[in-house]
């Protein structure tokens, strides 16, 4: 494991067990600045899990979580977001109460730099609706960038699965994160999608924000991901850049079961 | 403060505990099924009660009026669910809680047509002196109340322990999607479990009003203390309700006897909103997405 | 925007001129809009925690009877000007409120349902407890009439003028917020906390803020009643009201400012066309609500903006975003 | 915002709803308003008070009613909540312009209702234990005998009996409240110490636990001032204990239900009450007993019951406000009917003789009380 000055994010030793099962046994990696780390592993290994550690809706039973300076382990999930974390969700999570639009969804993005409270909204009228403004247009900006933007004041329930996907990631860009978390993005998509989904990706990542990402398509990982980490059973079994992990025994054993070992050599 | 004294609280908290179990018991089966705590539970509670005293006046036999009533109270508790609660269910638990509070008002009013404001007792199930410890007396009616609810525990538990739609029914509580694909049809569960709460309602109702001046409108207090003791039980399980109830009944007659009986109720809820912290305390810990109850 | 301007403009000449022209001078149909203005203040502070943030309350009442009383017993005992017993109510309301929602909307659903009916109980039966202070169940007498700026508005007609603005002020108030970030904020509350926080949001302080908001409104409803009624009694701050407003905003339309208004209004002018058949009264009530949820998903007033839509009246509700 | 003109569009066409009637018939018919809890917790008792007024109403209009005019009796329902009896009184002041009010049940509506009349300047004849201070109150007056007296009177019979000590169970609530103010007073008066005080909630099935607590300051008799159902419950618990000391309740127990909840029970139940209660045990020579014997042969001829306690308030009730009427020479003027009514001297009604004055809004004394307990499922007096 290379710990070098520029890492964004470490994990040290970190578990997880429910009620006897060690879903996160002992898990520790880092994810350098500024690249897209893939974690993969078969279904059930405890992927899902670290993420919502890392996010904070779930508090690790031992071990740390370092981001830039601050260790996060057990800090609640509104303040990690705070420090520049994003993140989007495995089963879709979109706000639909009130009749919500997609507007309303990405704009909600905007919350750590709006700060909105009740007393601005009583008394400090004339300067919440000159950022809402403000706030308005760069959700326009990210709704292009995701392709949706005539779709801004549809609600998020009539578009296709795909389209929901984008309004996710759009959300979670709009709070201009530095690390951005995503849990399998391109599941559910047509390879038209998925091409387009990767250029989003690039583009992202050319703005300097780091992206750890679950997926199982091997595709957008081989393609897109500077390192990969491959979890299996709630343990990390290997670490390196996608050539590495092609080729690694370990890795395929876990995919493809036993047998397949003796065919390789 | 003698020993007499002491053992008229306990009885007395005997009483008020086998009612309130009665009532959480009817409650949480409807719970247990289909997610709801109907607030129209009390309505059913008065309907049993003074269905019975009618037939029972015009010379019905007493266990004939008794079977007729739960029947008309199951009948009753089913047409509600379909009718009423499963157009609402899918919208949210504030839709689903108004509706129950305005089927209670709707029940209350029919109520008030059928048997008027006057109040209306009737004869305990058995007759004979209340049994006597010292100078403190429990009537027998009380017994009738613990043994029915022991009774109805006991077929609750054989129901779902053991017959094969008893466990449908409970895995259509835990998984509702999942008892659907394997061929439940949870339209019928939940029928089934309005109509038996609505009938253990009604049983509450019948076995308790020789306790009670029933009126029109008697079913508020025992609901409401029937939810208190769902809610410290945890909404898990029926026992677990049971347990509840008298532990509620208890807190309730010491309350009166040792603090002062002018601030019971106070003393009643703040149980109920201490239990419920450290409850939530408890329930947050086990993953933050925990969505809705 | 400039329409906005003009409506308002009308709104306020409709409510101005009310008491001169449709209601004669009478004061009985001031009183019954004071009672409305009233409980329309009630019914939207209400819809502000159920239908914006989405957490459900039965225990609205306890908020509404801690004004009344405090402007009651501060103008009774210790002869405080009214305006100064209501500021001190107001006040005492948001730190209680503050206090006691940071704990109890940690809780959800039921648990949460029951948590502020037991508040609320809690609150009717120290009310009648506290008979030297708050003259107990026998109730609390001579509330005088409310003062502001040396005039005394013991004629109903002019106190009807005062409650309004009042009611004014509120509606501005909750529309200012919901049309704020703020009221997106609540939405999304209201649809996925553990979503809301991996955004930054802090679930537990924007529910407890909105929870002191909504108190405050309660407590602002309480003392104008205390002021209107001239006596104080526990029985008009029972479960029963808390449960009473929470029909008033399922009835009128959850989620929407309007909707929980014309509830309150609908709810209260009822008993004025039902008072005939008393035996019905309770049975008829249980009856509409049942079918206005049942048909009418977004209650009495969305099926009046959807009859105004027909006629082109009203916008599209979509493209003004969130419906008010 | 196009909402908003919707919004009060249908606002103006739900008010215009409920605009006022239509005016005045032409034949010459002065109202009075009637205040009665028809619905909620107290609607037994609405029941009593409306047929007791009507009948009243008739019986004055069949006599050619007062002073050239009709009584019209208007009745609303005030659900038993302070709020709605406002709304009710508020109602009669200006869409009915009644010139006078009865009604009321309990101390907190009759506050509301007084509230009201005292700001519309119309006279309310009301009923309950309200402690009425006719200085501070000027339009209301009591036809319910003052809750001093209710407790005084049975005093005054144990004092006779020498009880030692008594026992206060009182219902959490209005009527408890007033139980024990004038307990304490009467115990002061008539020297019968007050032994032990307990509260308890009406609705609840068992009070047991109270009772205990108070037998173990064996008192000699038990105070409950509550009313019905309460009352039978505490009467059966002590029953069932074998409590065996009289048992003293309100004065709103004389009702033909709570005779029906009680008459089984072997707890000694004593009920401080009216004369109306017991026409056939007056003395010849007593100024109210023809008055007593008619009404209630009307109420027993039209209703197939006979008349109680509550009738009688509000009989008494409307024949102050006719009586008012007359001696103020006038059916229109509210001021004036307040003035006759507070004039009214040594009048025979069925709760006593009345003589109002400035200072007393009742005009009953302690003695036009008697007691009255069950024996054989009747009423009986306790000489």
């Amino acid at each position: 494991m290379t710990t070098n000055g520029n890492d964004i994010l470490r994990l040290k030793n970190v578990t997880k067990t429910f009620s006897g099962v060690a879903a996160v046994n002992d898990v520790s990696f880092n994810v350098n600045k500024g690249i897209i780390k893939a974690l993969i592993g078969p279904n059930g290994a405890g992927k899902t899990t670290l993420l919502n550690m890392i996010s904070g809706l779930l508090e690790p039973d031992s071990g740390y979580i370092y981001f830039e300076a601050d260790t996060i382990s057990h800090s609640p999930p509104h303040e990690i977001a705070r420090c520049g974390i994003g993140r989007t969700f495995q089963l879709l999570r979109l706000f639909t109460a009130n009749n919500a639009t997609v507007l309303d969804n990405v704009m909600l993005g905007a919350n750590n730099k709006l700060k909105p409270n009740i007393l601005k909204s009583l008394f400090l009228r004339a300067q919440t609706n000159k950022a809402e403004k403000s706030t308005r247009e760069a959700a326009f900006e990210i709704l292009k960038l995701v392709g949706l933007e005539n779709a801004a004041y549809l609600s998020p329930l009539t578009l296709s699965f795909g389209s929901q996907r984008m309004v996710e990631l759009a959300r979670a860009l709009m709070s201009q994160p530095k690390l951005l978390l995503l849990d399998e993005p391109a599941s559910g998509l047509n390879d038209a999608e998925v091409d387009e989904f990767m250029e989003t990706l690039l583009t992202i990542k050319e703005k300097g924000v780091t992206i750890l990402l679950i997926e199982h398509n091997m595709k957008v990982v081989m393609n897109l991901a500077d390192d990969i980490t491959v979890i299996d059973f709630g343990e990390k079994i290997a670490e390196g850049n996608p050539h590495k992990i092609a080729n690694d025994p370990e890795v395929i054993r876990a995919y493809l079961g036993d047998d397949h070992i003796g065919e390789r050599d | 403060m003698d020993i007499s004294q002491i053992i008229q609280f306990t009885f007395s908290g005997l009483t008020l505990g086998s009612i309130y179990a009665l009532m959480a018991v009817s409650l949480s089966i409807v719970y247990k099924v289909s997610r709801v705590i109907s607030f129209a539970q009390g309505e059913f509670f008065v309907f049993g009660a003074l269905t019975m005293i009618t037939l029972t006046g015009i010379g019905v036999w007493a266990p004939l009026a008794f079977a007729l009533s739960v029947l008309m109270a199951a009948l009753l508790g089913s047409i509600i669910e379909q009718a009423l609660i499963r157009p609402v269910l899918k919208t949210t638990l504030g839709t689903v809680i108004t509706m129950t509070i305005a089927i209670s008002l709707a029940l209350r009013g029919l109520a008030l047509l059928l048997w008027g404001r006057g109040s209306h007792t009737s004869a305990t199930f058995s007759s004979g002196e209340p049994i006597r410890i010292l100078d403190a007396a429990l009537q027998i009616q009380v017994l009738w109340i613990v043994g029915v609810t022991g009774a109805a525990l006991l077929l609750i538990w054989l129901f779902f322990e053991k017959t094969m739609l008893g466990i449908a029914i409970r895995a259509s509580a835990d998984n509702p999607v999942g008892a659907s694909l394997v061929g439940i049809s949870i339209r019928k569960v939940n029928l089934l479990a309005w109509s038996w709460g609505s009938g253990l309602g009604a049983v509450a109702g019948m076995v308790v009003a020789p306790l009670y001046f029933l009126q029109y409108g008697s079913g508020v207090l025992p609901m409401v203390n029937g939810f208190i003791a769902i809610a410290i039980s945890g909404l898990k399980s029926i026992p677990a309700a049971v347990v509840a109830g008298f532990f509620l009944g208890f807190v309730e007659a010491y309350s009166i006897g040792f603090v002062s009986s002018q601030f019971s109720e106070v003393i009643v809820f703040t149980v109920l909103i201490v239990v419920l912290q450290i409850r939530s305390k408890a329930a947050s810990g086990a993953g933050f997405d925990e969505k809705g109850m | 925007m400039m329409k906005r301007r003009i409506i308002s403009i009308a709104a306020l000449l409709f409510l101005a001129l009310y008491p001169v022209t449709f209601g004669g001078s009478s004061p009985y149909h001031s009183a019954i809009m004071i009672v409305l203005g009233i409980y329309v203040i009630l019914a939207i502070s209400l819809d502000l925690l159920v239908g914006f943030a989405g957490q459900i309350s039965l225990g609205h009442a306890a908020f509404y009877a801690i004004g009344a009383y405090a402007s009651g017993i501060l103008t009774v005992t210790y002869n405080m000007s009214p305006v100064g017993a209501m500021l001190v109510g107001l006040s005492l309301s948001g730190v209680i409120a503050a206090f006691i929602g940071w704990s109890v909307l940690k809780l959800r659903g039921y648990y949460l349902a029951m948590a502020t009916m037991g508040l609320a109980a809690i609150t009717h039966t120290l009310i009648i407890g506290m008979q030297s202070l708050t003259g107990g169940a026998s109730g609390l007498r001579d509330v005088p009439p409310f003062r502001i700026f040396g005039i005394s508005m013991d004629s109903y007609v002019h106190y009807y003028y005062f409650v309004w603005a009042m009611v004014v002020l509120v509606i501005v108030c909750c529309l200012a917020i919901i049309r704020s970030p703020m009221g997106r904020t609540l939405m999304a509350i209201h649809s996925d906390e553990a979503a809301a926080s991996t955004l930054g949001i802090n679930c537990a302080f924007q529910k407890t803020s909105t929870f002191v908001a909504s108190s405050m409104f309660a407590s602002l409803a309480g003392s104008l009643y205390a002021h209107y009624m001239g006596f104080l009694a526990p029985d008009d701050f029972s479960i029963f009201t808390s449960v009473h407003i929470l029909v008033m905003v399922f009835l009128g339309g959850v989620g929407t400012i309007y909707g929980a208004a014309f509830g309150a209004m609908f709810l209260k002018l009822l008993p004025e066309l039902t008072h005939t058949f008393q035996d019905y009264e309770l049975l008829g009530n249980g009856l509409i609500l049942i079918v206005v949820l049942v048909f009418m998903p977004k209650g009495l007033w969305g099926v009046i903006t959807a009859v105004g839509r027909k006629l082109k009246l009203t916008g599209d509700a979509i493209s003004e975003g969130n419906s008010e | 915002m196009k909402k908003a003109i919707l919004f009060l569009f249908v606002t103006f066409f739900l008010i215009l709803m409920v605009s006022p009637g239509v005016s005045q018939a032409a034949e010459k018919v002065v109202k009075i308003g009637g205040v009665y809890p028809l619905t909620g917790y107290l609607s037994w008792l609405g029941e009593y008070y409306k047929k007791a007024a009507v009948l009243q109403v008739d019986t004055i209009n069949k006599a050619g009613g007062v002073n050239g005019y009709k009584l019209e009796l208007v009745v609303y329902d005030d659900q038993s909540s302070p709020e709605e009896a406002t709304r009710a009184t508020l109602r009669l002041v200006s869409k009915d312009q009644v010139v006078a009010v009865t009604g009321t049940a309990t101390a907190p509506i009759t506050g509301a209702v007084s509230s009201v009349a005292n700001k519309n300047k119309i006279p309310a004849v009301l009923s309950s234990g309200y402690d009425v201070k006719a200085d501070k109150e000027p339009f209301l007056f009591n036809t319910a005998h003052p809750t001093f007296f209710a407790i005084g009177r049975p005093f005054m019979y144990l004092k006779k009996k020498n009880v030692k000590g008594a026992g206060l169970l009182m219902p959490i609530g209005s009527l408890g409240e007033i139980g024990i103010t004038n307990s304490n007073r009467a115990s002061q008066q008539f020297g019968i110490p007050i032994v032990g005080e307990e509260r308890f909630d009406v609705k609840a099935p068992d009070v047991t636990a109270q009772l205990a607590k108070l037998r173990g300051a064996n008192p000699g008799a038990i105070f409950s001032f509550t009313t019905g159902e309460p009352a039978a419950l505490v009467a059966k618990n002590m029953a069932q204990l074998k409590f065996e000391v009289p048992l003293v309740v309100s004065h709103g127990n004389a009702t033909p239900g709570f005779l029906k909840l009680a008459s089984g029970l072997t707890t000694n139940v004593l009920v401080p009450t009216g004369k109306i209660m017991v026409p056939d045990s007056l003395s010849a020579n007593d100024p109210c007993k023809a008055l007593i014997v008619n009404f209630n042969k009307l109420h027993m001829e039209r209703y197939g019951e006979p008349a109680n306690y509550f009738s009688g308030l509000l009989a008494d009730a409307v024949m102050l406000i006719a009586e008012g009427m007359r001696i103020a020479k006038s059916s229109t003027d509210p001021v004036k009917i307040r003035d006759g009514i507070e004039k009214i001297k040594n009048f025979p009604g069925l709760g006593g003789v009345y003589s109002m004055s400035a200072s007393d809004h009742y005009g009953t004394k302690m003695e036009d009380m008697v007691l009255i307990t069950i024996k054989g499922g009747k009423w009986v007096q306790v000489q």
